[in-house]
């Protein structure tokens, strides 16, 4: 087990250095500097050269690479060029609204889907099964931000039930915090809720026709034990692969609906470092994100041992 | 004829499918006593698993399956009670054995747990006492050192060995009925007849009826008492097992017969087969269902359906010629 | 089990209405007491929220132009010499201010007992080293003043000691766009090259936190000592009114448009324009226009077609300003046509010299200008950006408008980062669109600099740029401005002053009062209300 | 010699009859399934849209009348106006093309080039593994943040758009090629081909590719519909097709700044993505349903 783990882990290596190496190239060929950035609109040209010197811009690309490299195997990702502070500081502070929104729209999705696709499994082919899987179709088919638009204008404008975008930290209450990500985690957990219910239907499907159910029944057990006992754990790897990609993405994936709803989470630094070509601030980012994201796929396929025993003792021989 | 352990009085089972409704049981009435083993036998496709599970009401999709009929079971018509009701009786006092046993087994949970969840269920024992039953059945059902077999999974044992552990699910409450799905077939041919004995010891030991469905004839004449013959949704022959063979008056069952190799008798007699192939159940012939595959059909056949006709208590037949093939086919043997 | 599904989706139904209501019932809370506390009644203390368009790339004054440094900086930090509302020159931390009879020696005597934020007293030796890092930092300033070098003369003095006598010195150390904060010396000298880490101002307000891409909180300075004269825009006594500012980065117009909207910020900067008639309509918000600057259309007079002097009259002959305008701004209050290269409100320098060339909007001239220039028919590439929308807008506007003349064009739409670094090379475009935003005096107007972006090398312009800086007189050098401004409209065009435009934030005027606003909003003497 | 012929015939007769069949359920069940057809029909009816786009305005896209800004649906203006004062109609009509003309491109280029990398990475274990640890590193982020990163580098050009959605999407199509091929490949007879010294490119262009294509073309359905949003999403942002050629994304990112006033500049582009989008989803969905022989309706 803690062989295949590291085994694992290793192979990450090569992963991300492609990353790191694609986004250096990205980042470089992409045209503006940050020092314009920094000076604004009206700065005169000289100061411009004069700040693109100071910041170290002007070395060869491969030196600056090599330069960030050599840092980052000291645990060090350099310094933001518009924050004052280290990059590490900078995706901490943005990483606490990123994940209270991620899992709060995970949440909403497993809500959603889990009923609802159970049920439109239960009733395959039915009307029922057909409307439930009409509508998740038409849930993967609204973009987030789009859908986020459509909340601010009834729930913020028209209701004014709830603020129209911003962020509170959870040290400004709960209530306070959670209601700031009612509206984007409604906008993403939809969509997400519409990718999990289909696979949990399908995956329900599958296992319901397996010959265990009806051994399952057979035994007088109520269906409803049949159901989440004895099919969702067997039917739940692939429902458990789909939940771990969705949040993988939620982690920077929301970029555009975090823009919408103003929350200062990883997708907007990301998107705002871009903009302003806070070069060392990407890198780190990507890098981090990817982590990330192979980091849940390796701990989802961990959690299918513990789901299907078979797995586990393959793992383990 | 109202106390037999099982009665299934012309049921039916229908699916909507696709294309339509679809009969896949059409009006077959049989029973089961106490002690005794009736066999069920046929082509596949013909109903036989159908049949069983129906009897349990396995086919749970509201809209999807309807029955007609009835299935009464000491007395009580299982088509009309409440799904709870029918719950109490599941695995307590009806249980069945499915075909393949890697697949009827639960792959993620230990066959101890597997065993321990109808004791729980039905016998409200506490999770220790049925822990405890679980071991006593698998030594019951001759798996050693059964403390360990307990927190295995299925796939960790043998394909005998799993079809053990079925039986000791099924056999768990001491039902009064078994219903065996073609409890062999998936296992080598040594494991096949361990388990029929398996069973058979049990059934005296428990004084269990059994409905044993099954494809091969073989196994039919040593292990069961009465013989039902089913094909395309119907009973075509029923009756009792020495008479069946020796005296197999459906063409259908002759031609089951007359296709099994003999072991001893003349080796060069060419095996008969029924020639074509089962019609779907979309298209059944409007007359005797077996007529277009009959050697004997004739206009009246092709047009008229044959009914059930008994011949004495325990000899029951659906054709319209069954006089005369009797004879034709006597005298081939 | 469908029953027990229906039981659980009736139930996570009721506990949805149920936070809805208690959601709607803690804002209709709020509401009341507002309503049933009356007239505005000015409250002490309270946190100020701000909603604020952009995120500063630094909050140290002396080195960005971006208005959101500006827009915090001014209440962190504090100048030698501020504006008032009609731009003139007034102390603020020098108590006085003395020019040579050859003027070129300026001698500041500062106020004593100015604190910094770290509780230090600021003396010349502050200021001399905030001043000198900023006549580095800003070229702008230095090339206005020209060479020159403060000095201290003693703890509550310094002197400026410049080569040239110059006119309008002391209005480019008042200025208000990449100003001459000061800061303590120690500061500077601890500083890394790309600058300073440590925020401390004299200001009213100080620096306390800055959460990126949340927000930036400023919170009330007991220490101030304002400034023994009347308020008066910048000048004057400052009082801060508010326990805390927190400027909080809204990028998206429209949030920033709910969020004041719904009350969740006091002031909310730079409202789509389009929103103009819903807001002055409200009676819980006002609109506070201002002056932005003036939609500007830069020629490259380095490379390509528009180095003919021929076609940049004739794309100034042939366009109409106004529909450009609109295009851009839509509302009319947003937007005035007119000439001046300095603006209307700088009442000492605004001239409308070659207005006869502005806005003629005629078609046919034009076309004949056209005929006579050099042009063959190149596709011009117009670099814009939708960061600014008014940019972009105009661009797609002037894009109709000189293809009526027969123009072929093309758009090039970048990104902010793209375009400032894309325009500084003369082979990548041919026009571009921007904003340019009052300056102190004509000298330091960016597109008549000829190292800027478009660099307009001509010796002409060169030539009265440095007659002004020299003149001997403010009557001698508006003079020279007039001529130098005809010169621009009449023949050389360097660029297209399409209009002035305006933006405007919004404050609840029912939450806030005592806020004004002067080249960005002030919001010291500013309190809540309750 | 006259029976062999016969027998022939006959055979391929049967194997004609067979095909027949097939397409005749194939064709019966795509109309059984309402779901699939209504989203033939949507995507017919975008399709015939964008082709026919200049035919059904009588404005043009870019014809600005600045002082009819903003104006709201009317017989004149059947979805109102922007805020530059063009026709929104017009606007949403021809901004189809943009956005199905980079959905379409998308998923044909992705559709090669995934094939490709694919087919070869399954064959060539090496290749697999230098190619995979490339799609693994690409899939690893976002593919709304590489785009836009992409299209920071590349600029806002319509034909950067379809690169950067390309290289972002190519991985995934090329993950979907290569485990069909896997399957065939590890097939016996593939085997016996390698053993009789059929050539590489014989197997895998004649044997095994033909196996890929189903879920290839499932999946590049999606991909059309995929990139359709994220197009929306680059546009929205601002960093998508350029201005001022309309495309849904873009009207929507003109619409956001007026949204509290102008809905309708939210609305119709908004509803025109979620349509298409919807259709083809419902398309892909139907077909995998008649491909993939793993999703038939199971045994009731």
């Amino acid at each position: 087990m803690k062989s295949y783990i590291l085994k694992r882990i290793l192979s990450l290596i090569p992963v991300l250095l492609i990353v790191s190496i694609v986004v250096f190239m990205i980042i470089h060929l992409t045209p503006g500097d940050p020092a314009a950035v920094i000076l604004g609109p009206e700065a005169s040209h000289e100061d411009v050269k004069q700040l693109q010197e100071e910041l170290g811009l002007n070395d060869p690309v491969y030196q600056q690479y090599f330069h960030w490299v050599e840092g980052v195997f000291q645990g060090n990702l350099g310094d933001s060029f518009f924050m004052d502070k280290p990059v590490t500081e900078a995706i901490l502070e943005h990483l606490g609204p990123t994940i209270s929104l991620a899992i709060l729209s995970q949440i909403t999705a497993i809500l959603i889907a889990l009923p609802l696709g159970i049920m439109a499994a239960r009733k395959r082919g039915t009307a029922t099964d057909q409307t439930f899987m009409g509508l998740s179709l038409l849930g993967i088919s609204i973009p987030h931000f789009l859908f986020g638009l459509f909340l601010i204008i009834i729930l913020a404008i028209n209701l004014r039930w709830l603020p129209v975008a911003g962020y509170k930290p959870l040290s400004a209450g709960f209530w306070e915090h959670i209601k700031y990500l009612i509206m984007p985690a409604i906008a993403l957990g939809t969509g997400q809720a519409a990718l999990i219910a289909r696979m949990t239907r399908s995956s329900m499907v599958e296992t319901l026709n397996l010959n265990f159910i009806k051994t399952a029944r057979s035994k007088g057990l109520h269906e409803r034990k049949v159901i989440y006992k004895h099919t969702l754990r067997n039917a739940f790897i692939p429902i458990l692969t789909v939940i771990g990609q969705t949040f993988g993405t939620l982690v920077a994936g929301a970029a555009v609906t975090e823009t919408v709803f103003n929350i200062p989470g990883i997708g907007q630094l990301i998107i705002n470092s871009v903009e302003r070509r806070d070069y060392m601030v990407i890198q780190g980012t990507v890098l981090m994100v990817t982590l990330t994201y192979v980091l849940i796929n390796l701990l989802v396929d961990l959690l299918y041992g513990v789901i299907d025993p078979r797995v586990r003792l393959k793992k383990e021989s | 004829m109202g106390d037999h352990l099982l009665e299934v009085n012309n049921l039916k089972t229908h699916f909507r499918t696709e294309r339509g409704k679809v009969t896949a049981v059409d009006g077959i009435s049989f029973h089961v006593d106490r002690g005794e083993v009736l066999a069920i036998v046929g082509e596949s496709g013909c109903g036989k698993s159908v049949t069983a599970q129906s009897i349990l009401r396995l086919f749970e999709e509201k809209g999807v399956t309807s029955y007609d009929g009835e299935i009464n079971f000491e007395g009580k018509n299982l088509l009309k009670i409440s799904d709870s009701e029918m719950r109490k009786i599941r695995g307590n006092d009806i249980s069945m054995i499915f075909q393949d046993p890697l697949s009827s087994l639960n792959p993620v949970f230990t066959i101890g747990d597997q065993i321990m969840e109808p004791i729980m269920l039905h016998q409200k024992l506490s999770k220790k006492e049925a822990y405890e039953r679980a071991i006593e059945m698998l030594k019951l059902i001759g798996i050693p050192a059964p403390e360990q077999r307990v927190h295995e999974y299925p796939h960790q044992i043998s394909g005998g060995m799993r079809q053990r552990v079925m039986i000791a699910i099924a056999l768990a409450c001491q039902p009064k009925l078994l219903i065996a799905d073609e409890p062999t077939t998936a296992l080598d041919v040594t494991i096949q007849s361990q388990i029929l004995e398996l069973i058979d010891s049990l059934r005296q030991k428990l004084d269990m009826g059994i409905m044993l469905i099954t494809h091969d004839l073989g196994v039919v004449a040593q292990h069961c008492t009465r013989v039902a013959v089913m094909y395309l949704g119907e009973v075509v022959e029923e009756g009792d097992v020495e008479s069946l063979f020796e005296n197999p008056l459906h063409p259908y069952t002759q031609g089951l017969i007359s296709s099994i190799p003999q072991l001893f008798g003349n080796r060069n007699k060419k095996l008969s087969i029924i020639k074509g192939m089962v019609p779907s159940l979309n298209e059944i012939p409007k007359g005797c269902r077996f007529a277009p595959r009959c050697p004997f059909a004739d206009a009246k056949c092709m047009n008229e359906k044959p009914e059930l006709e008994t011949l004495d208590h325990n000899k029951r037949i659906k054709c319209w010629h069954h006089q005369t093939i009797k004879g034709a086919v006597s005298n081939a043997t | 089990m469908t029953k027990r599904f229906k039981k659980l989706s009736w139930l996570i139904t009721c506990l949805l209405l149920l936070s809805m209501a208690l959601i709607g019932c803690s804002s209709d809370s709020d509401k009341q007491t507002k309503s049933a506390s009356g007239e505005a009644v000015t409250k002490k203390g309270g946190d100020l929220h701000v909603a604020i368009d952009a995120q500063p790339p630094t909050l140290d004054p002396q080195i960005s132009t971006t208005t959101a440094t500006k827009e915090i900086a001014r209440h962190i930090f504090e100048t030698l010499l501020v504006l008032n509302p009609d731009y003139e020159v007034q102390p603020m931390l020098a108590e006085s201010y003395d020019v040579s009879e050859d003027g070129l020696t300026y001698t500041f005597k500062l106020r004593q007992g100015v604190k910094f934020h770290n509780g230090k007293e600021m003396t010349a030796e502050d200021v001399v080293a905030s001043m000198n890092r900023w006549l580095t930092k800003s070229t702008r300033a230095a090339n206005a003043i020209g060479k020159g070098q403060f000095e201290e003369v003693d703890k509550y003095t310094v002197q400026l000691k410049i080569e040239k006598p110059t006119i309008g010195v002391l209005d480019v150390i008042a200025s208000t766009n990449q100003f001459a904060g000061i800061m303590p010396k120690e500061i500077i000298d601890n500083a890394p090259k790309d600058g300073i880490t440590e925020i401390v101002g004299t200001g009213p307000f100080k620096f306390v936190e800055w959460k990126p891409d949340q927000y930036i909180k400023v919170a009330k300075y007991d220490d101030y000592k304002p400034v023994d004269a009347p308020s008066d825009g910048l000048a004057g006594k400052k009082e801060a009114l508010v326990d805390n500012i927190i400027f909080e980065v809204v990028t998206d117009g429209s949030t920033r448009l709910g969020g004041i909207t719904t009350g969740q910020y006091q002031i909310a900067y730079q409202i789509p324009s389009d929103n103009y008639e819903q807001i002055s309509s409200s009676s819980d918000m006002k609109p506070i226009l201002n002056l932005y600057g003036g939609l500007s259309f830069v020629f490259n007079k380095k490379q390509g077609p528009f180095t003919d002097e021929k076609l940049r009259q004739a794309v100034n002959t042939g366009i109409n300003n106004k529909d450009v305008l609109i295009g851009a701004f839509g509302n009319k209050k947003f937007y005035r046509l007119d000439n001046g290269l300095m603006y209307k409100d700088q009442k000492k320098w605004y001239t409308d010299a070659g207005k006869e060339y502005y806005n003629q909007n005629d078609k046919e001239k034009a076309k004949q200008l056209l005929s006579e220039s050099g042009y063959k028919g190149e596709e011009i590439r117009i670099l814009t950006t939708r960061d600014y929308e008014y940019s972009y807008n105009s661009a797609v506007v002037m894009k109709e408008e000189l293809e009526k003349i027969g123009i072929k064009v093309k758009l090039d739409v970048v990104d902010w980062a793209t375009l400032t670094s894309k325009r500084n090379d003369p082979a990548a475009w041919d026009a571009f669109i921007t904003g340019f935003s009052p300056v102190s005096l004509p000298t330091q107007t960016l597109p008549l600099d000829p190292n800027y972006a478009g660099w307009p090398a001509d010796e002409k312009l060169q030539q009265f740029t440095e007659q002004i800086r020299t003149a001997a007189s403010d009557k001698d050098a508006y003079a020279k401005w007039e001529e130098m401004q005809e010169y621009a409209w009449k023949e050389y065009v360097p660029y297209i002053k399409i209009g002035d435009y305006y933006t405007f934030h919004v404050y609840r005027n029912n939450e806030i009062k005592g806020n004004t606003y002067f080249e960005g909003m002030i919001l010291w003497n500013t309190s809540l209300t309750k | 010699m006259e029976v062999a012929v016969e027998k022939r015939r006959e055979l391929s007769d049967f194997r004609r009859d067979i095909n027949r069949e097939r397409r005749r359920l194939f064709v019966r069940r795509f109309f059984s399934n309402k779901l699939t057809v209504t989203g033939s029909v949507i995507i017919l009816l975008t399709l015939l849209v964008t082709l026919l786009g200049p035919l059904l305005s009588s404005y043009t896209p870019y014809e600005m009348v600045v002082t009819s800004r903003l104006k709201a649906p009317s017989a004149d203006h059947l979805f109102g106006t922007d805020n530059l004062g063009r026709d929104l109609f017009a606007r949403v009509v021809y901004g189809a093309r943009a956005s199905m003309g980079v959905g379409l491109s998308v998923a044909i280029i992705t559709s090669v080039l995934g094939m490709i990398i694919g087919l070869y990475s399954a064959y060539y274990k090496v290749l697999d593994h230098v190619l995979m640890r490339i799609c693994d590193g690409l899939m690893a982020f976002p593919a709304i943040l590489l785009a836009i990163a992409l299209m920071a580098a590349l600029g806002t050009k319509i034909d950067n758009v379809i690169i950067a959605l390309a290289a972002v999407f190519t991985p995934y199509v090329a993950r979907v090629v290569r485990s069909a091929a896997l399957v065939v490949r590890e097939q016996t007879y593939i085997e016996a081909m390698k053993a009789q010294g059929a050539s590489s490119m014989r197997i895998i262009w004649g044997h095994i590719a033909p196996n890929t294509l189903s879920p290839l073309i499932v999946y590049s359905t999606f991909i059309f519909a995929d990139a359709i949003i994220i197009e929306a999403g680059l546009s929205f942002l601002g960093v998508g097709v350029p201005a001022p050629d309309p495309s849904w994304g873009n009207i929507l990112f003109d619409g956001k700044l007026v949204i509290f006033n102008a809905w309708w500049m939210t609305f119709f582009p908004g509803v025109a993505i979620i349509l298409s989008v919807l259709g083809l989803n419902l398309f892909g969905d139907g077909l995998r349903d008649l491909l993939d022989p793993h999703t038939n309706h199971a045994k009731k």
